[in-house]
C-alpha cells in the first residue's frame, strides 16, 4: 500500500518547531503559528511572521536548529495600497527533508509511519512585511541555501525586491536590457487588455483593423 | 577461378573486337604507328567507365538496404512513396509538366514516359479519383522495389541548392576539401574488382594501394573542419582527426596479416589464393575480421564511433557549414566509403566472387556442375555478399548501439585494438610459416580448389580448429556474468525481490 | 530475464543485448514472421474487446452502417499490431487527404470527447455572454440587439410557453402601418434595411390588463393594454470566434448553460492565410444538422418544462395565499 | 589548449528548449559553465491576476507543455486550499490516474530525447510510439493530447469515457512489456553504461540544498517523495512505492541512476494506474454527467481577503509548488498573486556548475539525465 505522514506527524513536528522558534525569539515580533492547509488532508505547516531586521536570525535558527534544508520558493508581492507598513511582502518557503549522503551501493528507505522527531518532512512559510517604499530590501539568505540563489535573482527581476548581501545579481527572466526600474509583476504595471483593435495594431506589426471599428468585448 | 564474363580481356585483349577495330580504322592514317596504344587507351577508358558506373549505382542498394532495414527496427516500417510521386500526377499529369521548361524540346520523353508509367502503374483505381488540389500521390500504384529512388530523389535535390561559404572561412580549403574526401573515395572504387574479370585497374599492390588511398581523407576531413570557421567543426575536425588517425594503424596490421596469410599485396591474387588454398581467410583469421570491422566503422565514422559529427553536441560535426552540393557529395563520400569497406572485407574475408562451398560442390558433383558454375557471374556474388555485411554489421550496429566519448574511443583504440592486431600479425605468421603446405595449392582455374590447408592428414584441419576455438573464446565472454557481485539491484523498498524482475501486472 | 543490477560494461554487453532486441522488433513488423511469432516476440496486443461507443452513441449510430462496424474494431492498445492495413505495401502514417485517422482509431474521436472545432448553435443562443466573460484569451464576440423572441411562439405541444412581461424588461408593440407594407418589402431588391416593425419600450409596472411602459426611441411614458405588448430582450445578431487567439480549452462550452455551445470532432478546415481567416462566423461555427436538430428540440423542451414547472409553482403558491387568505 | 567560450545556444538539440549554456572549453574538458534562461518567459504570474481560478487552468497547462496535467493539478490543489474546498474520492482517484498517465507520457518524452543524445537513435522512435497510446488515453479524458485543462476546483470537468477503463488496462499491460525491451536494450549495452556511468556526480545533501527534488534526488539513494512526504489526493491508499536507485559511488547521483529511477518510475506509474482503476469508488465502468456531484464538488468563486494557499505536488520533473494570495480586486474573483516555483529553474543552474570537470560529450549526457523543461522554468 502507499504511505504517508500522518496529520498526527506533521502536526507534532509543527509544534516543536514553533516552539522552538518562539523560544528562540519569544521577545522579539517575530510570531512563529501552526496552521492547517484547508484542503481535504488538512495538514499541518509552521507560519513564522518577522520583521526583515530578523530574518537572518530566523534563517539560521530554522536551518542549523531545526534542519530545513530545503529553500523551495522566495515570492514577493507588491501592495501599494496596503497601508503604511505594509507595502511590500515578501514570502518564503522552506522545507526539511529527511535527506542524507548515502554510503556507495546503499539506499535510506523512509517507511512514513514510523518517521519521529527530525526525520518528518516540515513546511515553513516565512512572511516578512516590508513598509511602503521604492526601495524594499530583505537581507539574503543565499550563503545558507543555494536553492534560494536563482530564487531571490527571480523575485528581483520581477517584483524589484533588493537582496543585500546577493553577489552576481542579474535578470534571469526578463531580457538582460530592459530599463533599471522596471520590474513587471508591481501593480502599477496593469496588465493591459490587449482588446480587439489593439491586438492588431500593436508592435508586432501586423497593422490591420478588424472592420467592426470600435466595438469593444 | 576462371570467369566468362572477362570484360577486362574483352576490351583490353590485343586481338579484340574493340581493338584490332580501331587499330583498323587507323590503318591508313598518319596515326598508324601509335594506333595500338590508342586503342589501349580507348579501351581502358570504357573499362573504367563500365565498372564504375557498376559500381556507383549499385551503392543505391545499399542505402536503399539501410532505409528498409532502419524503418523495420525502429518500428517505423512502411514503404515510402517516392517512385510513385515521380509518376503518379493529378488526372494521369504530374503537378505542373515541368519537363516542358527544358530547352530544345529535350523534355518532351520525359513526359510521354511519364504519361505511360501514370496510365499503367499509375493510380487506376478509382476510389481515390476525386482528390482536388492535393498531388494524387496514392500507393496504389504496384512497384516492384519500393522507394528505391527515394535517396536518388535526397541526392539530386542537393544539386539545387545552395553553396554557402562562412564569412571569415578559409575559402580555398574550405571548397577544396570535400573534393579531396570525395577523389580519394572514389579512387579506391578503381582498384576493387568485381569479378576476376571485372575490374578497373588491378595494380600489383592493390591492398598497400587501398590502405594509402584510405589514409587521404582524414586529412580533407580535419581540412573541412578547421577551415568552416565555427567552434563546433573545428572541435569535430580534431576529433575526426584523432580517431581515424588511432584506427588506422590496427586496419594497416589487420591487412598486413591478410596479405601474409594469402602471400601476395594484390586483391585478385589473394581472392585466387583463398579458392586455390580451400578455405576463405574468415576461417583462417576470425579476430582478424572482427579487428577490421570495428576498425572499418570507426574509419567510416558511423554510429559506434560517430563522435566526430555527433548530433548531440556538435549539430553535424565538421560537416555543419557545408551547403548545397558538397555537403552532398560529403555524405554520398560517406557512404562509398561505406561501401567500399563492405568490398573489402568481402575480397579479404568472404573469398570474393566464389560461391561458399564452391570447392567442396565442385569435387562432389564432378563436371557436371562446373558448366553451370562458370556461368553464374562472380559479380553478384560479390555484390550480395558486400550488400549482406552492409546489412549485418554497419546497418544493424548503427541502430542498436549508442556512441562512445571520444576519449573512450581513443583509449579503445591504443589500448584493445592496436595489440589485437599485432596478435594477429604474430598469428599470421605462424599460420603461414608452419601450418601452410603449398603443395596443398590447386591451379588457380581448377574448379575444385587446393587442400593447403590440412594439416595432419584431416582436409581443411586448420581453419576448422581456429573457427571452432575462436567461437569458444567468443561464447566464453559471452557468458562471462560476474555472479559474485552482488545484486544491488535496486529492490522495491518493502520486498527483496529485485524490482525488475518483478513487473507488476505480469500473470 | 537476467537484469544485472549495475550492470558492469563487459564484452556481453557490449552488443548482444542491444542487437537481440532491435532484431525482434523488426521481425515483429515482419507480415508473415510478426504474425506467427507475435506472441514470443513480444507483440502482445491483447484483443480485449471494450466498449467503445456510450448508449448515446450507439443509439445514434443505430442507422448508420460505419458507426456499427466500428463497435466491432479489434482494439489494440498500440497502433503497430493492428492489422488495420496491409503490411508490406501500405506506409505506416495515415495517408492524410485519402485517409482519416478517425476512421483508423473511432474510439479516439469518440463525440463529446474531443475539443475540436468549436459548433455553435446560434438558435438558442439568448446571448447571456457567460461564454464571453468565461474566455481566458477574449476570443468570443457577441453583437445583441432587442428582439422579439422567435421562438416564443413555437408551434406544437410547446406553444404559449414562451417568455412572460416582467417589470423592468422590455416590450414591443407592433406598428401596423409597416406590418401592411412588410407585406409588398421586397427584401432582396431593396437597398435599405426593412423598417422596423416593432417599437420597443421598458416595462414600468403591470397594474392590471394596463402596463405603464417608457418608449425607448422618444422616452416619454405610456399606458398599453398588455394584451398589446410582446415580451423582448436582447437577442444575438451575430457572434465570431477568433480562432488565431482561443487554445480550445472547453471553457465556453462548460459555461454555455442552453446547449448551444459545442466543441465538435472536427481538427481541420480551420486554417488561413490571414488572422481575417481566423475569425469565425455563424456561418462557420455550424454544427452536423443531426446534432443541431437534436440540440434545439432539447433546448426547447427545456425551456418549456422549466416555464411550465414556474407557472405551476407560481399557480400552486396563488392556490396556497388563496387558500390561506380565505382560511 | 587556448579556452574558449562555445555557446550552446537558443536553438541547440542539446537544450531541449529554448535556453543557452555558453560553455568555457579547454580542448574537451569543461571549466566553467553559465546558463541562460527567459527566452519563453509569457509572464504567466502577470497573467493570472486577471483571470479568475477557472480560467488560469489552461495557462497552468502550458507551464510544461511536455506534462501538462501534472501541472494543472498542481494549480487546482493550490485553489482548492485557497476556497476551502473538498474534492469527491472519485475525483481524486480519477486525478491520480490522469497524473500518473502524463508521468508515463513525459518520462517516454525524456527517454525519446535522451537516446538521441547519447546517440542511440532508434529510441526516439519508440518512445514516441509508447508515448502515442497513453496520449490516446489523455485525449479520452481532456479532449486534446498535449493541453487537457482537465481538473477544475473541486474535481474533474468530465468522468471516465465508457471503455476507458479496458483500454487502460490493455496499455498498461502492453507498455510494461515495453519496459522490458528498453531495459533489455538499454540496461545491458556497454556503450550505454559507460557513456552515463560515473559521469554526472551529483551528492544527496548537495542537491537538497540547491533545491533539486523529484527523481533527480531519489537517484542519490533516498526515497524522498513529495507524495507520501507532504501527502495529497490518495496515494495512501493506492498500491505504489517510491522508486528509490542506490548510487554506485560516495560522490552521489550519476546519470545511469537517474535514468535507473525514471525507468524503475513508469513502473511503479504502471503499478499505480492498474491498482487505482480496480479501486475507483463507483465503479470503473460507470460514466456520471458533468458536474455530477461524484466528480465535482460545489466550490465557491470567491476567496475571502487575505486567505492564502498553497500546493506541494511531486510533478514528472521535480516538487512544483503553487502560491496564492487570494482577494484579487477586492471581489476576490482574481488572486491578487500567483507564484509558481518550477523545480527546472533552479535544477538547471546547478547543473550547469556539476558539468564543470567532465568532456564535451558528456554535457547532453548530464543534461539530458536531469530531464530540463524549459516551460516550466520560464514560466
Amino acid at each position: 500500500m502507499g504511505m504517508r505522514i500522518t496529520n498526527a506527524q506533521a502536526d507534532a513536528a509543527a509544534e516543536h518547531a514553533v516552539e522552538s522558534v518562539n523560544a528562540r525569539f519569544g521577545g522579539s515580533d517575530v510570531v512563529a503559528t501552526v496552521e492547517h492547509h484547508a484542503n481535504a488532508l488538512k495538514m499541518a505547516f509552521v507560519r513564522i511572521v518577522a520583521p526583515p531586521q530578523h530574518w537572518t536570525a530566523v534563517a539560521k535558527h530554522l536551518k542549523f536548529d531545526l534542519g530545513t534544508n530545503y529553500c523551495s520558493m522566495v515570492t514577493g508581492t507588491h501592495h501599494p495600497e496596503g497601508g503604511a507598513e505594509r507595502g511590500w511582502e515578501v514570502v518564503y518557503h522552506l522545507m526539511r527533508q529527511p535527506v542524507a549522503n548515502q554510503a556507495p551501493h546503499t539506499n535510506t528507505v523512509h517507511v512514513a509511519e514510523e518517521l519521529q522527531g527530525m526525520d518528518v518532512p516540515l513546511e515553513v512559510e516565512v512572511v516578512l512585511t516590508l513598509p511602503q517604499g521604492q526601495t524594499p530590501s530583505v537581507p539574503s539568505v543565499q550563503s545558507l541555501w543555494v536553492g534560494a540563489d536563482w530564487n531571490e535573482k527571480e523575485t528581483w527581476d520581477l517584483v524589484g525586491i533588493q537582496f543585500e548581501g546577493h553577489e552576481n545579481m542579474h535578470r534571469v527572466l526578463n531580457p538582460h536590457d530592459s530599463p533599471e526600474g522596471f520590474h513587471p509583476l508591481q501593480k502599477q504595471h496593469k496588465i493591459r487588455y490587449h482588446d480587439f483593435n489593439e491586438m492588431y495594431d500593436d508592435a508586432q506589426g501586423f497593422g490591420r483593423k478588424p472592420t467592426d471599428e470600435g466595438r469593444v468585448k | 577461378m576462371k570467369d566468362n564474363y572477362d570484360l577486362v580481356g574483352f576490351f583490353l585483349s590485343k586481338d579484340g573486337l574493340l581493338r584490332s577495330g580501331i587499330i583498323g580504322v587507323l590503318e591508313g592514317t598518319p596515326l598508324e604507328e601509335s594506333a595500338s596504344s590508342l586503342s589501349f587507351a580507348v579501351a581502358t577508358f570504357a573499362v573504367v567507365n563500365v565498372v564504375f558506373l557498376l559500381l556507383f549505382f549499385s551503392q543505391f542498394a545499399i542505402l536503399w538496404i539501410e532505409r528498409k532495414a532502419v524503418a523495420r527496427m525502429q518500428d517505423r516500417y512502411g514503404a515510402t512513396t517516392a517512385l510513385r510521386s515521380l509518376w503518379v500526377g493529378e488526372n494521369g499529369v504530374t503537378a505542373g509538366e515541368w519537363w516542358n521548361m527544358l530547352p530544345f524540346g529535350l523534355g518532351k520523353p520525359l513526359g510521354a514516359v511519364n504519361k505511360y508509367l501514370n496510365k499503367n502503374f499509375g493510380n487506376r483505381d478509382e476510389k481515390f479519383a476525386t482528390v482536388d488540389r492535393v498531388n494524387n500521390r496514392s500507393w496504389m500504384g504496384k512497384t516492384i522495389v519500393p522507394g528505391f529512388f527515394q535517396n536518388v530523389a535526397d541526392g539530386m535535390k542537393f544539386l539545387v541548392k545552395e553553396h554557402m561559404v562562412p564569412q571569415r572561412a578559409d575559402r580555398l580549403i574550405f571548397e577544396v576539401s570535400p573534393f579531396l574526401i570525395v577523389s580519394s573515395t572514389l579512387l579506391i572504387l578503381g582498384m576493387i574488382p568485381l569479378s576476376s574479370g571485372i575490374y578497373a585497374t588491378n595494380p600489383d599492390l592493390s591492398i598497400l594501394y587501398a590502405i594509402a588511398i584510405f589514409g587521404i581523407a582524414p586529412i580533407g576531413v580535419f581540412f573541412a573542419g578547421w577551415s568552416s570557421n565555427n567552434k563546433y567543426t573545428l572541435i569535430g575536425g580534431i576529433r575526426s582527426a584523432a580517431q581515424l588517425t588511432a584506427y588506422e594503424i590496427p586496419l594497416l596490421l589487420t591487412l598486413l596479416s591478410v596479405a601474409i596469410l594469402s602471400g601476395t599485396f594484390n586483391i585478385i591474387d589473394s581472392i585466387h589464393f583463398q579458392h586455390s588454398a580451400g578455405a576463405w581467410n574468415l576461417f583462417l583469421m576470425p579476430l582478424g575480421a572482427v579487428l577490421f570491422l570495428v576498425t572499418m566503422i570507426a574509419e567510416v565514422e558511423r554510429v559506434p564511433f560517430d563522435m566526430p559529427e555527433a548530433e548531440a553536441e556538435l549539430v553535424e560535426g565538421w560537416w555543419t557549414e557545408y551547403g548545397g552540393m558538397r555537403f552532398g557529395m560529403l555524405f554520398m563520400a560517406e557512404y562509398i566509403r561505406t561501401y567500399a569497406a563492405c568490398f573489402l572485407f568481402t575480397h579479404f574475408f568472404l573469398g570474393g566472387w566464389h560461391l561458399p562451398f564452391q570447392g567442396t560442390l565442385a569435387a562432389l558433383l564432378g563436371d557436371s556442375l562446373n558448366g553451370t558454375i562458370e556461368f553464374f557471374p562472380g559479380a553478384i556474388m560479390t555484390l550480395v555478399k558486400s550488400w549482406l555485411v552492409f546489412l549485418v554489421v554497419f546497418v544493424w550496429a548503427r541502430f542498436s548501439l549508442a556512441r562512445i566519448r571520444t576519449d573512450q574511443i581513443l583509449e579503445f583504440g591504443w589500448r584493445m585494438l592496436l595489440p589485437l592486431a599485432v596478435l594477429q600479425v604474430v598469428l599470421a605468421l605462424v599460420y603461414r610459416l608452419y601450418l601452410f603446405n603449398p603443395d596443398g595449392m590447386s591451379g588457380q582455374n581448377d574448379p575444385v580448389g587446393g587442400a593447403a590447408w590440412d594439416a595432419f592428414g584431416i582436409p581443411s584441419f586448420v581453419p576448422i580448429v581456429t573457427t571452432v576455438f575462436w567461437l569458444a573464446v567468443f561464447f566464453v565472454y559471452l557468458n562471462d556474468e560476474d555472479k559474485s557481485v552482488n545484486q544491488e539491484r535496486m529492490f522495491h523498498v518493502h520486498t527483496d525481490k529485485p524490482a525488475g524482475t518483478v513487473s507488476p501486472g505480469k500473470e | 530475464m537476467p537484469m544485472h543490477p549495475h550492470a558492469q560494461p563487459n564484452f556481453r554487453n557490449l552488443f548482444w543485448y542491444p542487437f537481440k532486441i532491435t532484431l525482434i522488433t523488426a521481425l515483429r513488423t515482419f507480415p508473415f514472421i510478426g504474425k506467427r511469432f507475435g506472441k514470443r516476440l513480444g507483440a502482445y496486443h491483447n484483443t480485449s474487446h471494450p466498449e467503445f461507443l456510450d448508449d448515446g452513441s450507439r443509439a445514434r449510430a443505430a442507422s448508420s452502417a460505419v458507426m456499427n462496424d466500428i463497435g466491432r474494431q479489434e482494439f489494440a492498445p498500440d497502433r503497430v499490431t493492428s492489422d488495420l492495413k496491409p503490411t508490406l505495401w501500405k506506409p505506416q502514417t495515415v495517408q492524410y487527404p485519402y485517409e482519416r485517422l478517425e476512421d483508423m482509431e473511432p474510439w479516439l474521436f469518440v463525440p463529446g470527447n474531443y475539443n475540436g472545432r468549436i459548433g455553435v448553435i446560434w438558435e438558442t443562443c439568448t446571448a447571456c455572454k457567460m461564454c464571453v466573460n468565461i474566455c481566458p484569451n477574449d476570443c468570443l464576440h457577441m453583437t445583441t440587439e432587442l428582439r422579439v423572441d422567435v421562438l416564443d411562439n413555437a408551434e406544437g405541444e410547446n406553444a404559449g410557453l414562451g417568455m412572460e412581461l416582467e417589470v423592468g424588461k422590455f416590450a414591443a408593440v407592433e406598428v401596423p402601418e409597416v406590418v401592411a407594407e412588410l407585406d409588398s418589402f421586397n427584401h432582396v431588391t431593396a437597398h435599405t434595411a426593412p423598417p422596423e416593425e416593432w417599437r420597443f419600450a421598458e416595462v414600468l409596472d403591470l397594474s392590471g390588463d394596463n402596463a405603464t411602459v417608457r418608449w425607448n426611441d422618444s422616452g416619454e411614458e405610456a399606458m398599453i393594454a398588455t394584451s398589446e405588448l410582446y415580451p423582448a430582450d436582447d437577442q444575438i445578431v451575430s457572434g465570431r470566434i477568433d480562432l488565431g487567439r482561443c487554445m480550445f480549452c472547453g471553457l465556453c462550452m462548460e459555461a454555455c448553460g442552453f446547449t448551444s455551445f459545442f466543441m465538435t470532432n472536427e481538427y481541420d478546415g480551420m486554417s488561413g492565410f490571414t488572422r481575417q481567416d481566423l475569425w469565425f462566423d455563424a456561418s462557420r461555427t455550424r454544427v452536423l444538422p443531426g446534432v443541431h436538430q437534436e440540440a434545439v428540440d432539447a433546448e426547447l423542451a427545456k425551456r418549456a418544462s422549466k416555464e411550465r414547472d414556474k407557472r405551476a409553482r407560481k399557480a400552486a403558491k396563488a392556490a396556497a395565499e388563496a387558500a390561506k387568505g380565505d382560511a | 589548449m587556448a579556452q574558449m567560450w562555445i555557446t550552446m545556444g537558443p536553438q541547440h538539440p542539446m537544450t531541449h528548449g529554448l535556453w543557452t549554456l555558453r560553455v568555457k572549453v579547454d580542448g574537451e574538458t569543461v571549466v566553467d559553465t553559465d546558463a541562460e534562461l527567459g527566452y519563453i518567459h509569457r509572464g504567466v504570474e502577470k497573467i493570472a491576476e486577471a483571470r479568475d481560478f477557472t480560467q488560469i487552468t489552461p495557462y497552468c497547462d502550458r507551464l510544461c507543455y511536455v506534462s501538462a496535467m501534472t501541472w494543472a493539478n498542481s494549480y487546482i490543489y493550490a485553489a482548492e486550499d485557497l476556497l476551502e474546498v473538498e474534492v469527491p474520492e472519485r475525483a481524486e482517484y480519477i486525478r491520480l490516474i490522469a497524473a500518473e498517465c502524463q508521468r508515463l507520457a513525459s518520462h517516454l518524452m525524456w527517454l525519446g530525447a535522451y537516446g538521441p543524445d547519447i546517440g542511440s537513435l532508434t529510441l526516439m522512435t519508440w518512445c514516441m510510439r509508447d508515448r502515442e497510446m497513453f496520449l490516446d488515453l489523455l485525449q479520452e479524458l481532456g479532449g486534446s493530447r498535449m493541453h487537457y485543462n482537465y481538473p477544475r476546483v473541486g474535481g474533474v470537468k468530465r468522468d471516465m469515457p465508457v471503455g476507458f477503463a479496458d483500454r487502460l488496462v490493455a496499455k498498461v499491460k502492453l507498455f510494461e512489456h515495453r519496459i522490458d525491451e528498453y531495459e533489455m536494450m538499454l540496461d545491458e549495452s556497454t556503450i550505454w553504461l559507460v557513456r552515463l556511468q560515473g559521469v554526472g556526480y551529483a551528492k544527496a545533501e548537495e542537491m537538497v540544498n540547491a533545491g533539486v527534488s523529484g527523481p533527480n534526488i531519489r537517484a542519490a539513494g533516498v526515497n524522498y517523495d513529495v507524495r507520501w512526504a507532504h501527502p495529497y489526493s490518495v496515494y495512501d491508499q493506492v498500491d505504489w512505492e517510491p522508486a528509490v536507485e542506490k548510487p554506485t559511488s560516495v560522490k552521489g547521483a550519476d546519470c545511469y541512476d537517474r535514468y535507473r529511477v525514471r525507468m524503475e518510475e513508469m513502473r511503479q506509474s504502471c503499478r499505480m494506474m492498474l491498482d487505482a482503476i480496480e479501486k475507483i469508488p463507483g465503479g470503473k465502468n460507470t460514466n456520471y454527467a458533468n458536474g455530477d456531484e461524484m466528480i465535482l464538488a460545489k466550490a465557491p468563486t470567491r476567496a475571502p481577503e487575505g486567505a492564502t494557499g498553497f500546493s506541494h505536488y511531486e510533478c514528472t520533473r521535480g516538487a512544483s509548488q503553487f502560491y496564492i494570495q487570494g482577494g484579487g480586486d477586492g471581489r476576490g474573483k482574481n488572486p491578487y498573486r500567483l507564484s509558481i516555483r518550477s523545480p527546472m529553474f533552479i535544477t538547471i543552474p546547478f547543473v550547469a556548475k556539476t558539468m564543470i570537470g567532465y568532456k564535451v560529450a558528456d554535457i547532453p549526457a548530464i543534461m539530458g539525465s536531469f530531464d530540463p523543461c524549459i516551460g516550466e522554468t520560464d514560466r
